[in-house]
């Protein structure tokens, strides 16, 4: 047990590579042995993420479940494992969405299903693998091959214009990423020229000193790499492509998950990194933020494809973590933090149930549907909590996180806040009148009419989001109380960087007054 | 200039046998080879395919045997150290890979197996030689040596006007490229009075440390010597297919038979890279005038080029020469960052350019056969599914091409852009980022016609009943060096440091 | 833990666990929930009234059940004021709920919806609780959103029905405007004071800048304006009364709408901080008041006039604490949602008579055919139009006497006139409906509604009579006042009596204007002494105007929704499609186009490769030339 | 003087080589200019280096060139339509070439005479002894090189000129 | 020397020409041939500059290579003579793009 607890995060991270090795002998014909193992290894892995919970000690922001061997010396790179109150969180969310898109993919996915469970838990394996990377180039392996699986599973098992989806996707990531990793690199190089030795750590690269004026060419690079993946208004053309044409499965890990390592890239490697630059281009980056969460809203409004416009509304969400994180107020992280976790929930589980109604009535355009709600009551109920999550309704999650978010960021940006706030009426718009033409009215098309409620398989898998939904509504503290002291610990980093930078400003003169 | 380390009581001979054992191994098997062609009923049988193979692996052995030597030959026309070791040690490996290849490839279209052999294992010993040599007539002569070994080797398939084209090709483009190389050492002869590398090393490290004027010429002696190691590079940049001097390489990779087309790209590039980083590590870099900024040209160009003309290309093996021209230009970016980190990374990502270079063509060769739509990308739609191991692994490879982590493709890349970045050269890194960027559509390209055929699989199948055994060891042996440089590196790099360091210690 | 502590939070603990129920295990409970929610609403209405008689003889208090949102300095906890302003509503918002449930018992009587029906009522009923218990604003905000979204699910409850899915949407999102403003006050209030309790954040008021403060206070009541449908956010309320009448009756007409009303009442510190925003608080409640009057004048729709009405009467509650009289208001709140309920209540027991009639032009001649609710009707009315000695007469006089000593004579006077409109509107629905020949077309069996229905109805007229006693003996010295202005204490004064007219000249004053407008309708519509149709023609402008609500719905669709709406359209099909990801992919064909230009250079003919390799040559042969 | 001669005859006859349309004609003129640079070679007292050349070069390569010229019988020209703007591109970028060359030469300067082997030496124990022990001992193994090279080329020539297998 | 480097760069230059225009193959063989004659005349003149032998050793390994490459050459002529019935390179056009 001790062991096990030690090397908590390995397990974690290559305990699904050790399933495919458990699928792989399983014949491809029976596709119900693959179903039902896959499901339950992701369960069990789900379970031991648990662990990770309930182990973590709380009031600290210092990194726990360490584990450090070298790697590749030459290069200083090392093994170097470590989660903090963010990290957690998003592993955890990681486990979640994974064990929920295995089950939720028994009807949509008909054809090459060995292939795609395999695929998705090489996927975990990566994503957990990002999130508990404390070196550098490590973070960045897992980073750049998560890719991989991911253009797959939009490739293989999408629709409509799946091939162009995949390989945009792919290809504007990478480009991003390639140009964070000249930004790494040189980073890397510049701490060797400074101290003379090879390293990837993360805590000894935050040591190192850039003059200001790079600090901003390089946060532009990262930046370039990060936003891209978050996707930051007007870097966002390839999510509604991607969302669109992918598998549910595939969208709700895309949503859910891989759309937090932008944020999460910007909290633990561009902005520690570069924290002047992160000073100075905090404005640039939230109003990219603002404009992002009003346009995502405004372009989800019109929109006629009910995948595309909660791929736009995803745009939206992102914008107001992005405000959150660089306003740099406790509150404000804290709610970013938080609505990481609320974007995955709510959005993943609205994915569910836009996969549900179209692999009941094979289409997603909004027109097409109506009256949902006299044959499925179940769905609609649990269709409309996800949709209020989404739409920041009080009592469940989506709330909690943007009053955080708003109420942090308004001293240092009042007037973008207020901005920003105003995006929550159109909110309300666009998921309302979706919902409404959707679930409500009469119905119109004839395929209703013998439209099945959901069965019990559908309704384990969006349950534990329903329930996460109302449990950070109502009683958000096991989260917040990790997340606080890490939290706290960035952002007084952050403000000693920033009180360092100012004092060398002054006494060099260089203060732009 | 003759202080070789005295080896224990061996005369002068035996010394300098010694430093070409592996060298001499493999020609020897070349001629016992060679000798069954002779008698028909050997010929029939595999024989000369088993005996070259066992002739690489003894070479190899011997490779490792001495690998802790460092010493001259001949009164120093040869050098075996550690910078030999690790070469000899790629270099044999692409052949092996070749003739492993090859087995399958001569039985389809019947070609006389013992020539075949035999002039691969000539090549061979000429790319180590050239490797090992450490003087200009050496290099000269082995180069021609490893041209004319490939001339042959490309035109070989009878009948096929494709090939002789492709040898036509080849022959004048190589003929008129090595006039300059010639002409070149010329000049390098005129201004140095050497022939032998070190000695011209020598040479201008006294005028360069004198501030390039010494009591012989002085500037003067730098002018001449520029031309001469211009010229000497135009010879050179023609084997590493470096833009402008590539435009062979499609049309020769297209035409020649496939093992050879892998033969080319993996072994002669990478002799052509050795003796090139040699000359450069030993000559170029001195202050005699900078050479960096050239390469510098030469490296963006070539990456551009190769990956803009690759993108829309059908034929892969057209695609994947336009790619190994990119990959060039890669190469060369370690290079250029130069010192002892740019130099090893430099080594490496040519020790990993071979393996996935090598298993693309092993996959390429399995799904060919005589008619040349076999070469479309098309057919490779939907194969995924047919023949997922293959595919599985084809991707790999191509990921690797395109600088995916976990693959060694990766690993080169980080270790040359960031020796580049070390020593200050960001916009070329940048470029080069964007390039592989972009350098991936092509690849993906295939990886989308393997698993996502737009219509039902066009049917790709194995124009033989079963894969040949041969390539399967391959395929195999590049997918798990790929995936082991990919992910530890570290034993490579350590072995390429090594090499790096008997390079310096001439 | 202490008893009445323990009250506090089983008070809001019935209904919620109401609505669990009925959500989770509805279908198995079939009609039984309606008892069961009836019920549970019940105990808790005897909490409250426990409640209310701790606080009435003991003193106020708070309690915080747990902490809720702890980030940095961001510390807010899930807990309860229960003072005497809260427990008043609580025993108002309980019991009306109390009588509602057991009304829609009968009236929801076998609708396919009945346990969900149940269960958000109880939803509903929850929120209430807590909006009105709730000690911070971060609480009050949620269930302030709550409430909204309990109306929405309500009036969209029948969804098959567009118009009342409209309703819904449109109810939801015009509070979400409201709410935005409501927000950004609350963080402007978090920013000056750093906290969002309210004892803290009311001591900290006085001592904060007071334009500071009146922006606030602005900001604060635009999300009143939105709940309680004052201009220019009132255009959902009359589109609510798409759902069932019970709905209108507790959530429309008692009490979520007057929670804006509560909220000014209990932020009397930061609006009497400011007087520039409690004069705004007057002008928009006055204006409302006059405006929605006018525009009951004409309607046929009979919820639609009652609705109406409640704009108008919610209006003279915001007069009333704009000039910071806030027993007053709370007083005409309490009051209001007796009758204004027991009106909707008749009126949906009209409708279940006349299986769903809602237009005037169709009925009449109904006194004959179901009495109670005729008698109830009138006596709901009489307390409407202010006539002594209903509810509505002590309540309204209330405000408008103080308005008038308080010295703003013409919102006074325009209260008056609003007075007398009311009186003619409400009284042209009764005569039109009950007394006049009947319109109702053959074949209609017309009966009356069921004791379940009736009895509630009654209970509320009795009320309607009596609980108008409350406000005896006039002005300061009334046992409400008494009871309740203790809490107010902490008010700044800042529209002190200039006069005080003695209570019966101004009494007597709107007494008259309600029996005048009493007689309007009388001689239009009983004694037929002149023709409505005249009258009408006479005025055809604003009788269109008034008949067309003023055009509200149509000016802002013309001038916000088709703009907005055209302008999303051209960010989508063009920025988004054309400019954005058309220059992705634009790179990505020009490199396409390179790609063919650059392999015209591999043209298959040696002479040009040679040639290449020639210019490099001399290319890099000429570079070293020109350094 | 005689130099000039020898200038004159090797670039005019390699002018000419390029210039003739007839490749036996222009075969004939190279022989003439591997003469030509035979007597460089003399002036330049490599004695042994211009029977080499006369030998191998003037004797055995252009035999064998005329030879194969005589097989294909292509004297006759065949209509190789020659397009013209790539000839002056041609002439152009040889101009450049030369032109550049020459910058370099006239701006260069050799090194200074170190070696041993002067004239006066080479002539008092002959070129030929020389070139022979350096070829047997410190060029050994280059030579033995170029024996197998020449194999090599054997096999090649045989397997090319081989109709079929 | 640097007369004959000159004559010696000359004639090299003139090979190059003739690579470069000529399109039969044995005429383009021949100036590659002058080429590498021009490269001996410059070794030589060279060695005996600088008073070295090592030059001329190289002009001898240039013959050997150089004829070598003739046989090379002219059964790649008489090879591509057999399919296509000429020797203009501008027939070796199959391999393209």
């Amino acid at each position: 047990m001790d062991f096990f607890i030690k090397h908590l995060l390995s397990i974690l991270i290559f305990f699904p590579v050790f399933s495919i090795f458990l699928l792989l002998p399983v014949n491809k014909k029976n596709e119900g042995i693959l179903r039902n193992l896959s499901t339950f290894l992701s369960l069990v892995e789900l379970i031991f993420s648990l662990y990770l919970f309930a182990y973590f000690k709380q009031n600290t922001y210092k990194f726990q479940f360490v584990e450090k061997y070298n790697w590749i010396p030459s290069f200083g790179a090392s093994y170097f494992l470590g989660i903090d109150g963010v990290s957690l969180f998003l592993i955890l969310l990681t486990t979640l969405l994974t064990f929920v898109s295995l089950l939720s993919s028994y009807r949509y996915i008909k054809e090459h299903v060995k292939e795609f469970v395999i695929l998705m838990l090489l996927l975990e394996t990566f994503m957990i693998g990002t999130f508990a990377a404390l070196d550098v180039l490590l973070f960045y392996l897992f980073w750049e091959f998560m890719l991989i699986p991911m253009y797959f599973i939009i490739g293989m098992w999408g629709t409509g214009k799946k091939v162009y989806s995949a390989v945009k996707f792919v290809l504007y990531t990478l480009s991003g990423s390639l140009i964070m990793l000249f930004g790494l690199i040189y980073i890397f190089i510049m701490h060797y020229n400074q101290t003379g030795n090879f390293t990837f750590n993360i805590l000894r690269l935050y040591n190192t000193h850039i003059s200001s004026s790079l600090q901003i060419i390089l946060f532009i690079a990262l930046f370039l790499g990060f936003a891209i993946k978050i996707p930051l208004f007007p870097f966002h053309t390839w999510l509604p492509d991607a969302h669109t044409e992918a598998p549910t499965a595939g969208s709700v890990i895309l949503a859910g998950v891989l759309l937090k390592f932008g944020v999460y890239g910007f909290f633990r490697f561009a902005m520690p990194l570069l924290p002047e630059a992160a000073f100075t281009l905090a404005p640039f980056v939230i109003i990219l933020g603002v404009i992002g969460i009003l346009y995502g809203a405004f372009v989800s409004i019109v929109q006629k494809d009910l995948k595309r416009l909660v791929a736009f509304s995803s745009v939206s969400h992102m914008g107001f973590i992005m405000l959150g994180l660089f306003a740099m107020s406790v509150i404000s992280i804290n709610g970013a933090v938080l609505q990481l976790l609320n974007h995955g929930i709510a959005t993943g589980a609205l994915f569910l149930f836009v996969g549900m109604l179209y692999e009941r009535m094979h289409t997603r355009q909004i027109k097409d549907f109506g009256g949902i709600a006299k044959k499925a009551p179940v769905l609609t109920a649990l269709f409309m909590i996800s949709v209020l999550a989404s739409a920041g309704l009080p009592g469940l999650n989506g709330f909690i996180g943007e009053f955080l978010i708003l109420i942090g960021s308004f001293h240092s940006y009042p007037v973008l806040t207020i901005v920003a706030t105003s995006g929550i009426i159109f909110a309300a718009v666009y998921l309302l009148w979706m919902f409404q033409r959707v679930m409500f009215q009469d119905i119109t098309n004839p395929e209703a009419e013998n439209f099945e409620d959901m069965n019990l398989r559908e309704i384990i898998t969006v349950l534990p989001l329903i329930i996460l939904m109302f449990l950070i509504g109502f009683y958000p503290m096991p989260f917040l109380e990790r997340i606080d002291p890490t939290v706290l610990h960035f952002v007084s980093m952050m403000n000693h960087h920033n009180v360092v930078y100012n004092a060398v400003k002054l006494k060099t003169g260089l203060s732009n007054a | 200039m003759h202080n070789a380390p005295s080896i224990y009581g061996l005369n002068f001979l035996e010394k300098s046998m010694l430093s070409i054992i592996p060298e001499a191994v493999i020609i020897i098997f070349a001629f016992l080879v060679l000798f069954f062609a002779f008698f028909e009923k050997l010929a029939k049988r595999k024989n000369s395919y088993y005996l070259s193979l066992i002739g690489i692996v003894f070479s190899i052995l011997y490779v490792l045997m001495l690998s802790d030597r460092n010493m001259y030959g001949f009164y120093g026309s040869v050098i075996f150290n550690g910078f030999d070791v690790f070469l000899f040690i790629a270099i044999l490996f692409s052949g092996l890979f070749t003739v492993l290849m090859s087995k399958d490839y001569i039985e389809n279209s019947e070609m006389p197996a013992p020539e075949y052999y035999s002039l691969v294992l000539f090549g061979l010993s000429a790319m180590m030689f050239l490797v090992s040599s450490n003087n200009l007539i050496m290099v000269f002569l082995s180069i021609e040596f490893m041209s004319i070994c490939a001339y042959i080797l490309t035109g070989y398939i009878k009948g096929s006007t494709r090939s002789t084209e492709a040898a036509l090709k080849y022959f004048v483009f190589g003929t008129y490229a090595s006039a300059f190389l010639l002409f070149g050492s010329v000049f390098i002869y005129a201004s140095t009075g050497h022939l032998n590398l070190d000695g011209i090393h020598y040479f201008l490290e006294n005028i360069s440390y004198v501030g390039g004027v010494d009591r012989s010429g002085g500037n003067g002696i730098k002018v001449y010597i520029s031309i001469g190691l211009i010229l000497f590079l135009v010879g050179l940049a023609f084997k590493m297919s470096l833009f402008p001097f590539h435009s062979w390489t499609p049309d020769v990779y297209d035409g020649a038979p496939t093992p050879i087309t892998s033969f080319m790209a993996t072994g002669i590039k990478i002799a052509a890279f050795a003796i090139f980083l040699r000359i450069y590590s030993l000559i170029y870099n001195f202050n005699v005038m900078n050479f960096n900024d050239i390469l510098w040209l030469l490296a963006v160009f070539s990456m551009t080029f190769g990956n803009i003309a690759a993108l829309l290309s059908s034929n892969i093996k057209r695609l994947l020469a336009y790619s190994s021209i990119a990959q060039a230009g890669y190469i060369l970016v370690g290079i250029i960052g130069g010192g002892f980190y740019g130099y090893s990374g430099t080594l490496f990502y040519l020790l990993s350019y071979i393996f996935m270079t090598a298993g693309a063509f092993a996959v390429v060769i399995i799904f060919e056969n005589s008619d040349l739509i076999s070469l479309d990308i098309k057919r490779y739609s939907g194969i995924g599914y047919k023949y997922p191991f293959i595919a599985a692994s084809m991707s790999f490879f191509l990921l690797s091409f395109a600088g995916i982590p976990v693959t060694s493709g990766f690993m080169g890349k980080f270790y040359v852009f960031s020796s580049a970045v070390k020593s200050g050269y960001n916009w070329l890194v940048v470029i080069a980022l964007l390039n592989s960027a972009f350098a991936a559509f092509y690849y993906i390209k295939i990886i989308v016609k393997m698993y996502m055929p737009d219509k039902e699989p066009a049917g790709a199948s194995i124009s033989r009943g079963k894969i040949d055994e041969g390539l399967m060891i391959t395929i195999i042996i590049c997918l798990i060096l790929t995936l082991l440089m990919g992910i530890f590196p570290q034993i490579f790099i350590n072995f390429a440091n090594n090499s790096v360091f008997s390079l310096w210690r001439i | 833990m202490d008893f009445k502590i323990l009250i506090t939070w089983l008070i809001p603990l019935f209904p919620f666990s109401g609505w669990l129920l009925w959500g989770l295990f509805g279908k198995y409970f079939k009609g039984l929930s309606g008892y069961i929610a009836s019920g549970f609403v019940a105990v808790s209405f005897i909490l409250s009234v426990i409640l209310f008689f701790i606080v009435a003889y003991s003193h106020g208090f708070t309690d915080t059940l747990y902490p809720w949102v702890y980030a940095g300095i961001f510390k807010v906890g899930v807990s309860a004021v229960i003072d005497r302003l809260s427990v008043i509503m609580l025993v108002m918002v309980t019991g009306v709920s109390m009588l509602v449930h057991i009304y829609s018992i009968g009236y929801m009587q076998g609708d396919k919806g009945f346990s969900r029906y149940f269960s958000f009522l109880n939803l509903f009923v929850f929120s209430m609780i807590m909006l009105v218990i709730a000690n911070n604003l971060l609480l009050l905000y949620v269930f302030w959103e709550a409430v909204g979204f309990c109306s929405y699910i309500l009036i969209g409850f029948w969804y098959e029905k567009k118009s009342a899915s409209d309703a819904g949407k449109k109810a939801f999102i015009v509070n979400r405007i409201g709410d935005f403003g409501f927000a950004v006050g609350i963080f402007l209030l978090f920013v000056t004071t750093k906290t969002l309790n309210y004892e803290t954040v009311f001591t900290a008021i006085p001592s904060i800048p007071a334009y500071t403060t009146t922006i606030i206070a602005l900001l604060l009541f635009a999300g009143a304006v939105g709940k309680s449908a004052q201009f220019p956010l009132h255009i959902w309320l009359p589109d609510a009364m798409e759902g069932p009448t019970p709905v209108s009756a507790l959530i429309h007409a008692a009490t979520m709408v007057t929670a804006g009303v509560y909220m000014i009442a209990r932020f009397h510190v930061i609006f009497s901080y400011s007087p520039e925003a409690s004069e705004v608080v007057l002008a928009v409640g006055t204006f409302t008041a006059f405006f929605a009057a006018f525009i009951a004048l004409t309607q046929f729709d009979i919820k639609r006039i009652i609705a109406y009405s409640t704009i108008s009467q919610l209006g003279y509650m915001f007069m009333a604490v704009g000039i910071g009289s806030y027993t007053a208001g709370i007083f005409h709140l309490i009051s209001h949602a007796v009758f204004k309920g027991l009106l909707f209540l008749t009126a949906g027991s009209v409708m279940h008579g006349l299986s769903g009639e809602l237009d005037l032009r169709k009925m009449g001649g109904l006194y004959s055919k179901m009495k109670t609710t005729a008698v109830t009707f009138i006596v709901g009315g009489l307390a409407l139009s202010g006539i002594p000695p209903f509810s509505g007469f002590f309540s309204k006089d209330a405000i408008l006497a103080d308005i008038y000593n308080k010295g703003f004579y013409f919102a006074w006077a325009v209260g008056e006139l609003t007075a007398l409109m009311t009186a003619f509107y409400i009284f042209r629905l009764i005569f039109l409906a009950f007394f006049s020949e009947s319109k109702i077309e053959a074949g209609k069996h017309v009966h009356e509604s069921p004791k379940i229905m009736t009895i509630p109805m009654i209970i509320l007229a009795s009320f309607a009579v009596i609980i108008g006693f409350l406000g005896i003996p006039p002005f300061n010295h009334s046992i409400f006042y008494g009871f309740l202005h203790t809490d107010f204490k902490t008010a700044a004064v800042f529209a002190p009596a200039v006069n005080n007219a003695p209570w019966y000249i101004l009494s007597l004053i709107s007494v008259l204007m309600g029996l005048f407008g009493i007689y309007i309708a009388y001689i239009l519509y009983i004694k037929k002494a002149l023709n409505p149709e005249k009258i009408k023609s006479l005025f055809k402008p604003i009788y269109a105007l008034s008949y067309n609500k003023v055009y509200i719905d149509e000016i802002y669709n013309f001038l916000i929704v088709k703009p907005l709406y055209a302008f999303f359209d051209f960010l989508w099909k063009v920025i988004d499609v054309k400019v954005i990801d058309g220059a992705v992919n634009g790179v990505a064909s020009a490199f396409a186009g390179f790609s063919v230009k650059a392999r015209r250079i591999q043209n298959g003919m040696l002479m040009s490769y040679i040639l290449t390799l020639s210019i490099g040559v001399a290319a890099l042969l000429f570079y070293y030339f020109i350094r | 003087m005689l130099f000039y001669i020898f200038s004159f005859i090797a670039i005019f006859s390699a002018l000419m080589v390029v210039a003739m349309r007839n490749p036996l004609t222009s075969a004939l003129y190279l022989i003439l200019c591997f003469f030509a640079l035979a007597g460089f070679y003399v002036m330049l007292d490599m004695q042994f280096l211009a029977a080499m050349q006369i030998l191998v070069y003037a004797g055995a390569i252009m035999v064998l060139v005329v030879l194969v010229i005589m097989l294909l019988n292509i004297s006759n020209i065949k209509n190789m339509k020659s397009d013209l703007h790539q000839k002056i591109i041609g002439v152009l970028i040889s101009l450049i070439l030369f032109i550049e060359i020459i910058f370099y030469i006239s701006n260069g300067v050799p090194k200074k005479s170190t070696g041993i082997f002067t004239e006066a030496l080479i002539r008092k124990v002959g070129n030929t002894q020389f070139i022979g022990e350096f070829l047997f001992t410190k060029y050994m193994l280059p030579f033995e090189i170029a024996s197998i090279l020449l194999l090599v080329a054997i096999i090649g020539a045989y397997l090319f000129a081989k109709k079929k297998y | 020397m640097n007369s004959y480097l000159i004559v010696a760069s000359i004639i090299f230059c003139i090979g190059a020409l003739g690579v470069m225009i000529r399109k039969n193959l044995i005429v383009i063989f021949m100036s590659l041939e002058l080429m590498f004659n021009a490269a001996n005349l410059g070794f030589v003149a060279v060695s005996n500059r600088l008073n070295l032998i090592s030059g001329d050793i190289f002009v001898i390994f240039v013959i050997v290579v150089a004829a070598a490459e003739a046989a090379i050459a002219l059964s790649i002529a008489i090879a591509f003579y057999r399919e296509k019935g000429t020797v203009d390179i501008d027939k070796a056009n199959e391999l393209k793009n």
